[in-house]
């Protein structure tokens, strides 16, 4: 009938795909060599210091924000905003001097005013201590007080030995309480309200896109290198490897242990690891009537092949905890593998009263690497020992909330996982908020309700404690029960920290906390 | 002759309007008036032939009297009784003895159904006792069936015999009144005059009343006694047959019967077609519906509708030019 | 009888309903045997054999937790057919019900359920099953339910036609004439003669089931984790897709083969059921 | 002819004024404390009291439902509780992403759809029309995400011929379009050769075929414009199925859609956004079904007002 | 015989269906001279329609294929023309109008758009002459107010109206002969009668010779010259119209008028044919009417009897007419 007619639309098909192709291909911009395009899984939550909680919102608090001191690649604790510091005899007053001229992304400077009425929002009796999770960290403030426009000084109430860890917290970050006053709960949702001392400010916050920061003209340091960061979110895994690959980002701080090989065998690409303060363990919601019971926690700690998790989900990128810290971490102790061991389990098990094991839940969220699969994991091995865990799979905006500031009475979470760190690379950050028993009857930063008398002791007596040795003995005690006699979940493996960036990328440092230098990344 | 005859159906006033509604929302309700109106009576044992063009409103007609469709106005009486006034429970008694024969042989007969289910059905429903299959198999001779179609679908037979099929069924339930809508306009000639003869033979041997609907002429006049014709929903003329075949009274009736093609040659008429197209049962003009095509059309038909007035004993026509007797 | 026969032999006849037939009955026998095919558990773990390749011990290779994805695969179509028999039964059910009682006695009632279905249509497919799952929670049970409850008005409007232009058939006002209550009516004539579009909708619902619980367990919506549904498995596998592509080739081409033979023999049977509306 | 339009335009009132309780009762089907499940099962006191008050499920339902349907007049969705931003800027942010999507996804559809039907129509089953059938049940029955998948795995990582994530240019948007609209083309493509041979089986096309006019006239002239009638309403439902689709797409490739909004809106229990969305596609939806029924008049001269 | 414009000679039209082959039209002949009307009578089934459609090449194929014979126009095999060489014939030399006015026209174009194409096409016309002429043919047809015809649709006319628009398209380029396929079946009688006083009128206004296909023979008497009987996929009786209504030869064709009611004619009962057509794949060994004659003899059930001519210009396919056998039945 029309026979040419098929030929004609073939042809007609081809040549439009082409052109569409060759149209798009010109479309593509030339990337200039000062703009970084960093790729992250997840959008930042929050970007106001005190209220972030992940690894994610405080990476770019950490552009935006400075502390009186911080912590260079290696651990050690340098001045930020703080020119230098004095401590008094008696261990309780911190004199601060301020270096002169930091501004804000506001264009005012910065004074001792600031750091107070920042310290102050925390410190206040009415304070929210489940969303500021600031307020828990300074439990032992007494006062902040201004000195002058450029000295300020802070009161504890006991001696604190790892001050100069927790200031250097990115929690404890400086803002201008102006906004703060300004924004008051809303500060940190968005460009406006994002505003702080750092090499970076924020310039563009396309929520589940891109948040886009620029380098910070004024800033009292030396200058970012790079003028423009754009930290694209790429929830898929697979995605921003492919990213990373194809060009489309430049760098990025989460790739699948899948693509670990393959990406250090591309000679365009680095890939860096450092040891982090990051572990991941499912924590026991003691809560809960059957998990309460110690030797339970016991009998499941002994269930896990964490060697068979490592090698099968995360080969070459994390090792099999040593201890309720990591290695990195000021008050390490190394107390060994746990490995598996079933017949001890069971007959833990019998001794608590469940020969034959019992039904309980893992609660579980995709924001953790792998977090369903490590559930999943978790569920089959527990069930070697008779324990028939189901799985309940949250998003983490739903599972934050069921964590945070909850009753005993409600908590209904027996096995939840948790990526367990300190952003202040001491002891005491790792434990004392996570672990020791609370007084106000919700579980504040102590998810699972974990209470052990003599732990609470250890690590209230380690926190007086100036002297280093005295301190790490006092550790080294509470670990051995956190860890061992009286778990309070179990530990999984220790992560490192990682990023793979295309190769001309120079500069790239990563601290333990897992904050990277961006101020000092460049472009070969 | 006629008065002799028992009053078997009475129509008094018989009115369906349908409500036709466009799309959306502001459109306004127009009313298609398929029946307007009509009254008439069928004696016992007799053919009454309703005829008329199509979207006359005759199978409306045909329909309403066995209830089919529920009249917007009027009565039905049948052997004096208000049919229409009944629950359908009431009426179940009535409707085993007012029957219908379908005009189209195809989609009469449910394609899933066996004949023998098919025609047994209305014993079934309505609780006949006796041997059902034996009841079946009489019908089915009756109308000239074999028996060994007991079990065929409907798919297996020619349109002739499927007319048969539904005459059997209408036939199953020993009715008195049979509405035969067009029953042989979908056939071939051949076959129509085959189905034809049947109705006849039957009606003779069960004594049967037909309203015989169709739109041919020359059917009508071979089947019926008297003959109503219909034009828009209204009855313009209704006579026995003789009379309204040889002297038709209103003009759209002589219209009719000069439109028939002669099937002889040697009669081929000097055609004297009607003017124009029959209008639409929606907008109807005031006065009387022909008035757009009649020939004979006079002011006052433009706008009052004539009534339909007896003009000669039993010759009905509704007509201004026969006002005047 | 001889309209089966009829149409059996118009189904045979075109090879591709055959071949999707064919697919079809594999599907279902392995849902329903294979398990007892198998010894090994879809939930067994080994984590030193994950994402292997096609091996002797592995068929299909493993996943990303080393389970076996031929096992997987298998208790995979289980999970499936339970869910589209299941919400596609439910739905047609219901759809039925409506659709022969709003053609049937037309009126208030049908502009009621109309208007009803309008106002559902005006949903596309997926986003109701989604409001749906957002309302009732993810899960096997609650994604039958949205696939049922967003195919009801589908259905419900296709019946409601059929049986409209049934209704118009003389041999259904033969019925009221010789008696037959609206019931009977309704039993014996209208829903037989409406079962062939019916069922031919039905099959190709299958299908569009599978797709649809597939993508709300690939969105994190349907069937949860550890539960092998083939949605949920492409879910998985897409972060070594760069690696591993044959753990996303897998359930992916299952998903389409055995959709593809779902519209494979609803085409076949319309063809074979309703001669009429095959276009030549 | 306006009269209709403004007949269809009030007679859509009713249909949103019920779409947008449905959703606006979605908050109350939830089972247990819609508050609660928002904030969680455990959040204080004060909160739950809080966001009782600010989403004003104190008062009684009727007021509840007019006070939303107020807001919702005005854009004011609430705040989003996962991003903490006003619903409707995010919305503004993102229905573009979706609407281009769906867009060039149901002009794709359609025009490589139709030009497949004619073909497969004219050749009725020869070689070509079997070929292009068997390739459109394909497209149909293959899940729009593992297509997705596999368009990323082929071009962006083999051929590199495509970026595979995010929006940056309209590069970004081709392959996405293309496997969004891929599922459509084979829905297209059906219902153009069968309304094609529909159309060419009818008296019209014989008698035109008795008027002497070529082939190629009567195809594409007087068949298709008769073919494309009930193509046309696909096209409307089509689009509609794009825009759900599009959160698989979205979440595929990364787009930063309303799809994808509403489906984290979903898994994250973030209500206000859930609403928001639902209401906007189903809106959406109503209002491409209007343009498309109002298409029809063209086209089709038969159809009276 | 000079005159003769069309001769069909022993056409073949099967059609290959699911249940198998059907041979609608088998081995008709006939001849049309110019100017004449000639019917083709016969019941549905009996292959009328198809030999007008095959005459125009017009069966769709597959299912339906014209397996042999010759069509021959003013001398040429329209069975060997090229299909654009057909194509020019079509609507030019030979029109067709169709049973059904309500379908027969493309609901989305405007009445001028179809009657102006056919001028445009095959007399390759402006545009502006195409719509001049069509607004004359519109007047010729009899409608009133032809310039507002012209823009209407289909829809917005009767059945009426849309067979007389049916009737202009067919009569554009003044064709040589007009096949018209059952034109009144589907009208009402009084608007029957209107378009067969427009053709008879016609017919005498141009030179155009007419087939009429139908199957009333009533339509038949008004309008023939001549006649064709079909009778299962054959012609069985051939004739001018008087001398076949007056003395039928063929059983069937006597049948056949013997079995209509007649409006002029006071009968109890009507003489029928018995049984019922024979289906196609079913066909009796010998002559295909053996089934339902009354005069069957031996020999029709065993050989299918030749279509023989008799004086008079009249044919036939009877075993009667033979006088060979001895009546059996």
């Amino acid at each position: 009938m029309v026979k040419g007619n098929r030929y004609i639309y073939l042809t007609l098909l081809i040549l439009s795909v082409f052109f569409l192709i060759s149209v798009s291909s010109l479309a593509q911009s030339a990337k200039s060599k000062d703009v970084l395009v960093y790729g992250t899984s997840t959008d930042a939550a929050t970007l106001d210091p005190h209220v972030q909680n992940d690894s994610h919102s405080e990476q770019i608090v950490a552009m935006l924000y400075n502390t009186l001191v911080k912590f260079e690649p290696d651990g050690k604790i340098v001045p930020d905003l703080a020119e230098n510091w004095s401590v008094s005899e008696d261990n309780l007053t911190w004199t601060f001097k301020l270096k002169k001229g930091v501004k804000f992304h506001n264009g005012k400077e910065m004074t001792a005013n600031d750091v107070k009425g920042t310290y102050d929002r925390f410190l206040a009796e009415d304070a929210d201590a489940t969303r500021l999770l600031a307020k828990n960290l300074t439990q032992m403030f007494k006062s902040v007080d201004v000195i002058d426009d450029y000295t300020v000084s802070i009161t504890t109430k006991s001696p604190y030995g790892p001050m100069l860890s927790l200031l250097s917290n990115r929690t404890l970050a400086i803002m201008d309480p102006d906004v703060i006053a300004k924004y008051g709960a809303s500060t940190g949702d968005f460009v406006e309200s994002s505003i702080g001392t750092g090499a970076f400010k924020i310039v563009e916050w396309k929520k589940d896109e891109e948040i886009v920061v620029e380098r910070f003209e004024d800033y009292f340091d030396e200058k970012a290198k790079l003028q423009k960061v754009i930290i694209r979110t790429i929830p898929e895994a697979a995605s921003r490897v492919i990213a990373l690959e194809t060009g489309e980002i430049d760098m990025t701080n989460q790739f699948p242990a899948e693509d670990l090989q393959r990406l250090k065998n591309n000679p365009n690409i680095t890939v860096r690891m450092t040891p982090s303060v990051g572990a991941r363990l499912f924590r026991f919601g003691c809560n809960n009537p059957i998990i309460s019971n110690t030797l339970v926690r016991r009998a499941i700690i002994y269930a896990i092949d964490r060697q068979a998790i490592i090698d099968g989900m995360f080969p070459g990128m994390a090792y099999p905890s040593t201890c309720s810290l990591t290695p990195v971490v000021w008050g390490y102790t190394n107390l060994g593998v746990i490995d598996q061991d079933l017949e001890k389990s069971k007959s833990l098990l019998a001794e608590a009263g469940y020969p034959n094991g019992f039904k309980t839940k893992i609660v579980t969220t995709p924001r953790y690497e792998k977090g369903v699969e490590l559930a999943e994991v978790l569920s089959a091995q527990l069930s070697m020992v008779g324990i028939d865990a189901e799985i309940e799979v949250l998003e983490w905006s739903v599972l934050l909330p069921l964590w945070m500031g909850v009753t005993p009475e409600v908590f209904d979470q027996p096995i939840f996982i948790m990526g367990a760190g300190t952003s202040m690379m001491d002891a005491d950050g790792g434990l004392r908020g996570l672990y020791t028993t609370t007084d106000t009857g919700t579980n504040e930063r102590n998810y699972g309700f974990y209470s052990n008398a003599e732990v609470d002791k250890l690590i209230f007596a380690a926190m007086q404690e100036t002297n280093p040795d005295k301190r790490l003995e006092l550790y080294k005690r509470a670990l051995e029960i956190l860890y061992l006699e009286d778990p309070m979940g179990i530990m999984l493996f220790d992560t490192y920290n990682r990023t793979a960036s295309v190769s001309s990328l120079q500069g790239v440092e990563t601290n333990g906390v897992g904050m990277t230098y961006f101020e000092r990344i460049y472009f070969e | 002759m006629l008065d002799k005859k028992r009053e078997l159906l009475v129509v008094d006033n018989l009115k369906m309007h349908f409500v036709v509604r466009g799309e959306g929302f502001l459109s306004e309700r127009k009313y298609l008036r398929a029946v307007d109106g009509i009254s008439f009576t069928i004696y016992e044992g007799e053919v009454l032939g309703l005829v008329g063009e199509s979207g006359c409103g005759k199978t409306t007609t045909g329909k309403l009297i066995v209830r089919l469709l529920e009249p917007t106005e009027g009565k039905i009486f049948y052997k004096g009784t208000d049919i229409l006034s009944l629950t359908r429970k009431q009426f179940r008694k009535y409707r085993r003895e007012i029957q219908m024969i379908f005009q189209d042989p195809y989609s009469s007969l449910d394609p899933r159904q066996t004949i023998g289910k098919t025609i047994g059905e209305p014993l079934k429903v309505n609780k006949v006792k006796g041997d059902i299959d034996k009841k079946v198999k009489t019908l089915m001779k009756e109308v000239g069936l074999l028996e060994e179609f007991y079990n065929r679908y409907p798919h297996e037979f020619s349109g002739g015999q499927r007319q048969r099929i539904g005459v059997a069924r209408a036939l199953a339930l020993d009715p008195t009144l049979i509405v035969c809508d067009e029953p042989v306009s979908a056939l071939d000639v051949s076959i129509q005059a085959q189905i034809i003869n049947l109705m006849q033979d039957l009606q003779e041997k069960f004594q049967l009343t037909y309203l015989f609907i169709s739109h041919d002429m020359s059917v009508v006049k071979h089947m019926c006694d008297r003959v109503a014709v219909m034009y828009l929903g209204k009855l313009v003329e209704l006579a026995e047959k003789d009379k309204l075949f040889e002297t038709p009274k209103h003009p759209y009736t002589k219209v009719l019967l000069k439109s028939i093609p002669v099937p002889d040659p040697d009669k081929k008429k000097e055609q004297e077609a009607a003017m124009g197209d029959v209008p639409s049962s929606i907008d109807l003009p005031p006065g009387c519906r022909f008035q757009s095509r009649c020939k004979e059309c006079k002011d006052v038909c433009k706008f009052v509708e004539p009534e339909l007035l007896e003009i000669e004993p039993g010759h009905f026509v509704r007509c201004y030019l026969y006002n005047s007797k | 009888m001889l309209i089966k026969s009829k149409v059996l032999k118009r189904f045979l006849k075109r090879k591709s309903s055959l071949v999707g037939g064919i697919i079809i009955i594999i599907f279902i026998l392995v849902a329903i045997f294979g398990p007892y095919l198998t010894s090994r558990n879809p939930l067994d773990i080994d984590l030193r054999n994950t994402y292997q390749k096609p091996n002797r011990d592995n068929w299909l290779g493993t996943d990303n937790l080393g389970r076996d994805t031929l096992t997987r695969l298998i208790y995979g179509a289980r999970i499936t057919l339970i869910i589209s028999f299941t919400s596609v039964f439910l739905g047609t059910l219901v759809g039925l019900i409506l659709g022969v009682i709003a053609g049937y006695y037309g009126g208030l009632i049908d502009n009621i359920l109309m208007r009803t279905t309008d106002i559902l249509l005006a949903f596309p497919g997926l986003l109701l099953a989604i409001a749906i799952v957002a309302i009732l929670g993810s899960g096997i049970m609650n994604t039958m339910l949205a696939i049922a409850f967003y195919s009801i008005p589908y259905i419900a409007r296709i019946v409601r036609g059929v049986v409209i232009s049934i209704k118009g058939l003389e041999y259904i006002q033969a019925c009221e004439v010789i008696g037959c209550s609206n019931f009977i009516t309704i039993i014996n004539h209208i829903i037989p003669n409406s079962m062939s579009q019916v069922i031919v909708n039905t099959t190709l619902n299958l299908g569009t089931a599978i797709l649809t619980s597939s993508a709300l367990s690939f969105l994190g919506l349907g069937v949860q984790p550890p539960h092998p549904e083939w949605g949920a498995m492409l879910s998985t596998a897409r972060d070594v897709m760069r690696t591993t592509p044959i753990a996303a080739l897998i359930p992916g081409v299952a998903i389409t083969l055995v959709v593809l033979s779902f519209s494979l023999v609803g085409d076949g049977l319309r063809d074979a059921l309703d001669p009429r509306l095959k276009n030549n | 002819m306006s009269r209709y339009i403004i007949g269809r335009l009030i007679s859509i009132i009713p249909v949103l004024l019920i779409v947008s309780f449905l959703v606006f009762l979605m908050l109350h089907l939830i089972p247990g404390d819609p508050v609660k499940n928002m904030l969680g099962l455990h959040a204080p006191p004060e909160a739950v009291e809080e966001m009782t008050k600010r989403l004003g499920l104190d008062k009684p339902l009727h007021i509840q439902y007019l006070d939303f349907l107020k807001k919702a007049i005005k854009g004011d969705f609430g705040t989003s509780i996962r991003t903490k931003q006003p619903v409707i800027k995010e919305i503004k942010d993102r229905y573009p992403y979706t609407i281009k999507l769906a867009i060039g996804g149901t002009f794709f559809a359609t025009i490589v759809g139709v030009i497949l039907g004619i073909i497969s129509a004219v050749n009725q089953n020869k070689l070509w029309d079997n070929i292009l059938m068997v390739l459109s049940l394909l497209s149909v029955s293959t899940p729009s995400f593992f297509l997705a998948l596999l368009a990323i795995l082929v071009f962006s990582l083999y051929l590199g011929f495509f970026p595979s994530i995010g929006i940056q240019s309209t590069k970004h948007y081709i392959l996405p379009i293309l496997t969004l609209g891929a599922q459509s083309v084979g829905i297209m493509a059906r219902m153009t050769r069968s309304a094609m041979l529909d159309v060419l089986n009818q008296d019209y096309i014989r008698t035109s075929r008795a008027k002497g006019m070529s082939e190629k006239l009567i195809i594409y002239s007087h068949a298709l414009k008769n073919a494309l009638i009930p193509v046309l309403t696909v096209i409307g439902l089509r689009f509609g199925g794009l825009l759900a689709g599009s959160a698989l797409i979205e979440s595929v490739f990364g787009i930063r859609g309303i799809g994808r909004f509403m489906v984290d809106g979903v898994l994250t229990r973030d209500y206000p956004v859930v609403q928001a969305t639902v209401l906007l596609i189903a809106t959406t939806f109503i209002i491409i079904n209007l343009i498309v029924d109002l298409l029809y008049k063209i086209v089709d001269p038969r159809i009276k007002y | 015989m000079t005159d003769t414009i069309l001769k069909v000679r022993d056409l073949k039209t099967f059609f290959q269906v699911e249940e198998g082959l059907v041979v609608a039209v088998d081995g008709v002949d006939f001849d049309l001279s110019v100017k004449e009307t000639l019917a083709i009578v016969g019941e549905s089934g009996s292959g009328k329609s198809v030999t007008a459609l095959s005459i125009l090449r017009l069966i769709q194929e597959p299912p339906g294929k014209i397996s042999s014979g010759e069509i021959l126009y003013q001398g040429k095999d329209l069975l060997k023309l090229t299909n654009n060489a057909m194509r020019r014939i079509r609507g030019n030399e030979i029109s067709m109008i169709f049973q059904e006015p309500m379908s027969s026209l493309n609901p989305v174009f405007t009445v001028g758009r179809q009657i102006s194409e056919v001028m445009i096409v095959h007399e390759k016309i402006s545009k502006k002459e195409a719509e001049a002429r069509a607004i004359e043919l519109i007047k010729l047809v009899g409608i009133p107010n032809p310039e507002k015809c012209m823009k209407n649709y289909p829809h917005q006319l009767s059945g009426g109206m849309r067979q007389r628009i049916m009737i202009a398209i067919a009569l554009a380029c003044k064709p040589k002969i007009l096949i018209a396929d059952e034109p009144t079946t589907a009208l009402d009688v009084t608007i029957q009668s209107q378009i067969l006083k427009l053709m008879l009128d016609l017919k005498n206004k141009l030179d155009t010779a007419i087939i009429i296909i139908t199957h009333d023979l009533g339509v038949v008497a008004q309008l023939a010259e001549n006649i064709m009987i079909m009778y299962a996929g054959r012609a069985v009786e051939f004739g001018d119209a008087r001398s076949i209504f007056k003395i039928p030869l063929h059983p069937y064709t006597e049948g056949l008028l013997n079995s209509i009611p007649k409006i002029d004619e006071n009968l109890k009962r009507l003489k029928i044919i018995e049984g019922t057509v024979p289906s196609p794949f079913d066909l009796p060994k010998g002559c295909k009417f053996s089934t339902r004659c009354k005069y069957i003899m031996k020999v029709c059930r065993e050989k299918e009897p030749e279509y023989q001519s008799l004086k008079d210009n009249r044919k036939v396919r009877c075993w009667k007419y033979s006088g060979a056998e001895e009546n059996v039945g």
